[in-house]
């Protein structure tokens, strides 16, 4: 277990910053993002979420899956084998690396997708565990502990003037070995405080869901009036799709011109109007109450009956960044019964 | 401080209305007005019929300079298209150079069918202006 | 599948001399669709036309793409080859690399990457193209003629001796307007009612020819050989078809009024024919000023008519034509003189208008065609003219000039020596414009025979002096002051467009420059159509003019009407916007930006999951769209689209273009 | 009236979403608090597809001028809505309490004459609204609807200082220069994930199918690159001018923080500036200023 006094983060920094690429929560603007790390960016270790999840690191918003160019023959230039540079990322949430997880189910089942995979493996993860979830947070309602982050290569947790750096993974460990100059000793006082930090974050909760048979409630609303009541103040934008470190749904684009083109591949959102509006005109989600019915059952009972697992981490970002308080909290609640309050 | 871009070769789409401004390209070219090459013309009908939107895809596809001409404000073949081009342009020209775009990039002309000199010089200047400003880089798609 | 053919042009030396056709070939070759390119020495020849008919054919071409001179040169002539090929027309594209290109650019390799640039946009272009077709239109081969001036006239009698029926409305009971006041016309000084009446009689009587009277325009609709216009026939109160035109009622009528015709100089009865050769020849009631209609109580004219031909109960009638085309010939107004109190004009009796001094000039007129004083009915020794009144002022008039008033002036100015004799006619000019055939030597009759005194100055001020006026000038030739007293002062007052001009243009949906003079479609090249297909323009509503020039432009109209109605129908221009109902929202912001009024609102049905419902949507007229695309830019949603030019068109355009 | 669209309480202090009540009992519900800023107008577009009877509807200042918007570009029946105006003294910014309140203990805001009255922990603070408005409110020049049937109460007065602090932000920018103002757009809008909440949010924004929303011809590319960005806000920004009736919307809710009025209140400056003052959602009847012109225009432009 080892550690680094605060005001030495930046020293740290510029070092992993020699070995990869360096992103880390900064603020700009009023807005938290992860940034590519350079000397005076206004890094933040007190904000929890981050405007756009980690999982752009993984799954960019926007990436290039081939070129081509047609003349005598074809010519094609695939981009996901050149996919995959070596990073770091810094102070990342626990609820956010285990959505690393649920992505791993998409993506990495067979058949693998190539350019997820390389930049997977050439990404080391440092979490940060929280001292004090938010008002929004409700991640233990997924089993995820904010202090705890087992997905994640290396473990930060704050306690005080100094962070300590439990590696968790053999990447992990390589990141803190080839840094142990700018690192120390953690002491036993230093493993209390972690422990101490650590059981004490449960009490700090303020809002948690019950998800007790919720999946099983769903298979049979379909075709509920619910959805009916639910979608009418939904304005079908992006926000929540977009800031939710679940969710995956990508579009192909074609950019062609002359003889040259390009497919690009772009996360596209189900609440969109032509997410699922088809060449002839036809669309299978043809309002907005079916585009909110397929998200909430996406999360809550497709995607557990596919994978196991719920399509929620309980980062809050849809909580506090939905333009019209419309969220998976208030599903839960309605949709699944049992309540545990707030 | 001026800026020489040595062998830099500006792509300038021009949008002419067919009745005045794309006359005045022709007269200049029977009169055999030289003026830069870098200037291609895209005909319409009248320069009301130019969509901001082509204007901003011509710097997405990689314009250097996008120039809309049209007959002189009252001459309109249509009577009224090129004062309400007058109006939607300098909005969007204003609202461009606010976003930090450069004036130079994005310019808007009125050319008569008789003034082919005009023309020539126009198009000169213009293409000169953006020789000197060098490559748009700031609307125009990564890719 | 499209099949594009690319066919590169030499034009001789013109493009092969500066640009590398080897190279555009090579490139076209490689351009996706094109599946033919070939080069001619001179394609607009006929073998070069043959060479892209055989192509169309042997390669089964679908696109075709012609790299060459203007569009504006050849575009004709190349829709129809494609055509003679089986081709729709509007499957070509015209690459201009000879105006654009050979020609102005000197250095060979930029100007071949340029055309080859040029010519993978038109393929980019071609692509795109959709067979467009024009639609066959019916023409109502009726005409309107709106006035009944001598331009109406002229306009209306040209109209119908070409063989096509022609309605003429004159809003008063006569026709015969301006012209019918004059006494005579310069330079020729033959007498304008000689002149005029028997083509005013010729209306009258010509079959073609239907005359409506004390009628109005009240609506018009539709477009180029298809207006439909709302005639209000105000109640005249006498039956025509009754009515002998013998006059007895007005002589008997109790209730006298200022003589429109006259200029008021004299009064009329509420019963009246304008003047003494109307035509018709028979009264009407103005029901303003009739005792009858005022107070109830009168009705002599009816007990005096022998043909029982009056009718009080007689209501305003709308009649709704059709009409192919439309000539507006509404005249103007003499401009008013409220402004210019320094001439004296309403306080003294003496001081008149140009045209109040020709009713007295006029045989017919309140003096039999003596020049004598209003106030003593002494003839008038001196006179003096004062011009420009109210024309050339920025300050308070017109800026324009009225165009007629120095050669009345000078007419005038002779009229005058020969009716008394020794007298003396003072001119005060700015400038004197005497631009026409024989203008200048009439004007030089004026003052070298007739001794009329031209002063090139601003009269100042006109006062009473004793039982003569007092007319203060400055020479500006001398720069002397100047102070004349003359028994009697004429004010050429400057011509307005009629007061009522804009509500008429916005009837007719044609527009008014700031004057309220109807605006031509083009000063030099369309000076007597307006913006609106079908709807000319003749005389003064359009500007000042002289009777010759007024003339002359009411039987262009009649000209441009009879090249319409020389056929059946009408083929519409293909280029015109249409509205994607899928897309259309409604908000008609095309509407509001359309310069032909081809836009209104319909109703359509739409399925909504299992119910039918109805909405608001634009529709497009195509025939009177002309296909500038402004509404294209106005719709937010881009669901209105303008063929030929769509936005796939020229995003594709745009595409190539900057490769 | 076959429901009201108004506003009830949810799970947190800050929320305070539209609802939709069809059944009177529920008429309770019904809420009027600090947070009870979204307006409720662009959902009728959507009752107006579903069903041909009448609405209610709660408008605020703002609101109202979205009604007009909607009514000027034809796409709502005036006399299918029944329009009840709130004259609004403004509305609270939760962010601006988090700053200086442990959010965690708010239990409730509400608003008491010009004080906001908070429940921290099992504490009463009372605090002048003001310093705790949204910055848009602070800009509102017309906090009292402009179209209604019935004013439910007393209209108030617009802040003195609305007027001088509309474009102070927008002048700010203005002043930058060129490469500057380049730097710090980019800035913002790289953080833009083009979730169109700005759009779908925006009254003005009231197309059936957006032209970004089509496939062909694909007038924005998909992809979230920056040259893409910049085209998507230069044409939204163009599509609403002349018709942005200023109610911060746009700006309020993006969740990147986009300083996105700054963009729309540039060209209402520019044109009120140009065509003669002109405020957009006021009277339906006007015509927005890139539907008409005036042959003596001036041009943005070098008219040489």
């Amino acid at each position: 277990m080892k550690k680094v006094a605060k005001t030495k983060l930046s020293e740290l920094f510029s070092s992993m910053a020699a070995e990869a690429k360096l992103y880390v929560p900064a603020l700009s603007d009023g807005i938290v993002n992860f940034t590519l790390w350079q000397e005076g960016l206004t890094v933040t270790l007190t904000a929890l979420n981050v405007l756009v999840p980690p999982k752009k690191f993984f799954y960019p918003q926007t990436e290039t899956v081939l070129k081509y160019e047609w003349g005598e023959d074809l010519q094609l230039e695939d981009f996901a084998c050149k996919a995959g540079e070596k990073t770091i990322l810094f102070a990342a949430r626990p609820c956010d690396v285990s959505s690393f997880a649920m992505m791993d189910k998409v993506y990495l089942d067979e058949p693998p997708d190539e350019a997820y995979r390389r930049r997977r493996e050439n990404t080391t993860v440092i979490a940060l565990g929280c001292g004090e979830p938010d008002e929004t947070c409700f991640c233990r309602s997924f089993d995820i502990d904010a202090a705890k982050a087992p997905g994640a290569d290396v473990l930060a947790i704050d306690i005080g003037l100094e962070l300590v750096l439990v590696a968790q993974t053999e990447k992990g460990e390589k990141l803190v070995s080839a840094q142990n100059g700018l690192l120390s000793e953690a002491t036993s006082g230093d493993e209390n405080r972690v422990k101490d930090e650590q059981e004490k974050i449960e009490g700090r909760y303020v809002t948690s869901v019950s998800l007790r048979g919720m999946m099983e409630k769903l298979d049979g609303m379909f075709a509920a009036d619910y959805w009916e009541q639910l979608y009418k103040r939904c304005i079908g934008c992006g926000t929540c799709t977009f800031l939710c470190p679940t969710c995956h749904c990508f579009d192909l684009q074609e950019y062609a011109a002359g003889n040259r083109g390009e497919r690009i591949r772009c996360w596209d959102a189900c609440m969109f109007a032509d997410f699922t509006q088809m060449a002839g005109g036809h669309n299978p989600r043809p309002s907005q109450k079916e585009r909110v019915r397929q998200r909430f059952m996406h999360k809550l009972n497709y995607f557990p009956r596919q994978h196991g697992d719920y399509a929620c981490v309980g980062c809050g970002r849809c909580v506090r960044k939905c333009p019209v308080s419309l969220d998976i909290l208030e599903v839960i609640r309605e949709a699944g019964g049992a309540d545990d309050g707030m | 401080m001026p800026v020489t871009n040595e062998g830099f070769e500006p792509v300038i789409v021009a949008f002419c209305c067919n009745w005045c401004s794309y006359a005045g390209a022709d007269l200049a070219g029977i009169n055999r007005m030289s003026y830069s090459s870098n200037v291609r013309i895209i005909r319409v009908p009248c320069s009301s019929r130019v969509n901001p939107s082509f204007i901003i895809r011509a710097f997405q596809r990689g314009a250097d300079g996008v120039l809309v001409t049209g007959c002189h404000p009252g001459d309109c073949h249509y009577h009224s298209g090129n004062f309400f081009t007058r109006r939607r342009l300098s909005v969007l020209k204003q609202l461009m150079e606010y976003l930090g775009i450069e004036p130079q990039r994005f310019q808007v002309r009125w050319i008569s069918g008789s003034e082919g000199a005009k023309f020539a010089m126009v198009m000169n200047s213009v293409a000169e202006e953006i020789r000197r400003l060098g490559p748009n880089r700031k609307l125009r798609d990564v890719r | 599948m499209k099949r594009i053919g690319v066919f590169i042009c030499w034009c001789g030396s013109n493009i092969a001399g500066t640009l590398e056709i080897d190279k555009m070939v090579a490139a076209a070759k490689t351009m996706s669709g094109v599946v033919y390119v070939d080069q001619n020495k001179y394609t607009c020849s006929e073998i070069g036309q043959a060479m892209i008919r055989d192509a169309i054919k042997e390669y089964s071409l679908n696109r075709v793409v012609i790299a060459a001179c203007s569009p504006r040169m050849h575009e004709n002539t190349f829709r129809k080859t494609v055509v003679s090929a089986g081709l729709n027309p509007y499957y070509l594209e015209i690459a201009n690399i000879r105006e654009q290109c050979s020609w102005v650019h000197k250095d060979r390799e930029a100007g071949t990457a340029k055309a080859i640039s040029l010519i993978r946009t038109a393929v980019a272009k071609a692509a795109m193209n959709e067979a467009l077709f024009a639609v066959e239109m019916p023409i109502i081969r009726r005409a309107l003629v709106i006035g009944g001036g001598i331009a109406g006239i002229q306009a209306a009698l040209d109209i119908a001796d070409t063989g096509f029926e022609v309605d003429l409305v004159e809003r008063e009971p006569s026709i015969g307007g301006r012209m019918a006041q004059l006494d005579k016309t310069f330079p020729t000084l033959d007498c304008s009612a000689c002149i005029l009446t028997p083509k005013m009689v010729d209306v009258a009587q010509h079959e073609k020819i239907k005359l409506y009277t004390y009628a109005e325009v009240e609506k018009v609709e539709g477009y180029l050989g298809n207006f439909t216009v709302t005639i209000r026939q105000k109640a005249r109160s006498v039956d025509l078809q009754k009515c002998t035109g013998c006059g007895e009622c007005l002589a008997k009528c109790p209730s006298k009024v200022a003589s429109e015709f006259e200029e008021g100089l004299v009064q009329r009865r509420a019963i009246y024919t304008p003047f003494p050769q109307a035509v018709p020849n028979k009264p009407a009631i103005d029901r303003a000023h009739c005792r009858y209609f005022t107070s109830g109580k009168c009705k002599v004219c009816q007990k005096v008519c022998p043909a029982e031909a009056i009718d009080y109960a007689m209501e305003d009638l709308l009649l709704t034509n059709g009409y192919g085309a439309i000539v507006v010939a509404t005249g103007f107004d003499i401009h008013k003189l409220n402004d210019y109190g320094e001439y004296a004009y309403g306080k003294h009796p003496d001081v008149l208008t140009s045209l109040e001094f020709e009713r007295l000039l006029n045989a017919s007129g309140p003096t039999g065609g003596k020049i004598l004083r209003p106030s003593d009915g002494k003839a008038p020794e001196t006179v003096a003219f004062i011009q420009c009144v109210g024309s050339r002022d920025k300050a308070k008039g017109n800026p324009y000039c009225a165009k007629v008033c120095c050669m009345y002036t000078a007419k005038h100015a002779i009229l005058l020596s020969e009716k008394v004799p020794g007298s003396k006619a003072y001119v005060f000019y700015i400038d004197v414009r005497t631009a026409g055939k024989d203008y200048e030597e009439f004007y030089n009759r004026a003052y070298e025979e007739c001794n009329a005194g031209y002063i090139k100055g601003n009269v100042s001020k006109v006062f009473p002096d004793g039982d003569k006026l007092l007319v203060r000038s400055v020479d500006v030739l001398s720069g002397a002051l100047l102070e004349l007293r003359v028994d009697m002062v004429v004010l050429a007052a400057s011509v307005d467009a009629r007061a009522d001009a804009k509500e008429l243009a916005k009837k007719l949906a044609i527009t008014v420059n700031e004057h309220k003079f109807f605006t031509e479609a083009h000063p030099k090249l369309r000076p007597v159509d307006t913006q609106t297909a079908g709807i000319f323009l003749a005389g003064m509503c359009q500007g000042p003019k002289d009777i010759p020039e007024t003339v002359a432009q009411a039987s262009a109209a009649a000209v441009k009407v009879a090249a319409i109605f020389s056929k059946q129908s009408l083929l519409s221009n293909p280029i015109v916007a249409e509205i994607d109902q899928r897309l259309c929202s409604g908000d008609m912001s095309c509407m509001t930006v359309c310069p032909f009024n081809a836009i209104s609102e319909q109703v359509v049905e739409e399925r909504r999951g299992r119910e039918t419902v109805s909405r608001k949507i634009a529709k497009v007229n195509a025939a009177l769209c002309q296909g500038c695309g402004s509404c294209t830019v106005a719709c937010r949603p881009g669901a209105i689209n303008l063929k030929g030019f769509t936005d796939q068109q020229i995003l594709a355009e745009v595409d190539a273009i900057c490769l | 009236m076959a429901a009201v669209i108004g506003w009830r309480k949810k799970d947190f202090w800050w929320q305070s979403p539209v609802v939709f009540l069809e059944d009177p009992a529920d008429a309770h519900r019904l809420v009027w608090d600090p947070f009870t800023i979204y307006s409720p107008v662009k959902f009728l577009l959507d009752w107006q597809e579903r069903c041909n009877a009448k609405v209610g509807i709660f408008v605020k200042g703002c609101d109202s001028r979205g009604i007009n918007r909607l009514l000027q570009d034809k796409r709502l029946e005036r006399e299918r809505v029944v329009v009840y105006g709130l004259p609004c003294g403004g509305k609270a910014d939760a962010e601006k309490i988090r700053a200086s309140f442990p959010a965690k203990e708010i239990k409730s805001v509400s608003l008491l004459g010009e004080q906001l009255v908070l429940a921290v922990g099992d504490k009463e603070e009372r605090i002048a609204a003001e310093a705790y408005l949204l910055d848009k409110c602070l800009t509102c020049r017309h906090p009292n609807p402009v179209v209604y049937d019935q004013l439910v109460w007393e209209e108030v007065l617009p802040r003195q200082k609305a007027d001088e602090s509309r474009f102070a932000r927008v002048q700010a920018v203005t002043s930058m220069a060129s490469e500057e103002r380049f730097a710090y757009w980019q800035r913002q809008f790289e953080r833009c994930i083009r979730c169109f909440a700005c759009r779908n949010t925006c009254p003005a924004c009231n197309c059936r199918v957006c032209i970004f929303d089509q496939a062909e011809p694909r007038w924005l590319g998909k992809a979230n690159d920056p040259a893409d960005t910049l085209n998507y806000q230069i044409i939204r920004a163009f599509h609403v001018a002349g018709r942005c009736f200023e109610c911060g919307e746009c700006e309020r809710i993006c969740p990147a923080g986009v300083p996105l009025q700054e963009i729309n209140r540039r060209l209402i400056k520019d044109m009120n500036e140009a065509y003669g003052d002109y405020e957009a959602g006021l009277d339906v009847t006007d015509q927005p200023p890139l539907g008409t012109y005036r042959g003596e225009d001036p041009a943005g432009f070098d008219e040489s």
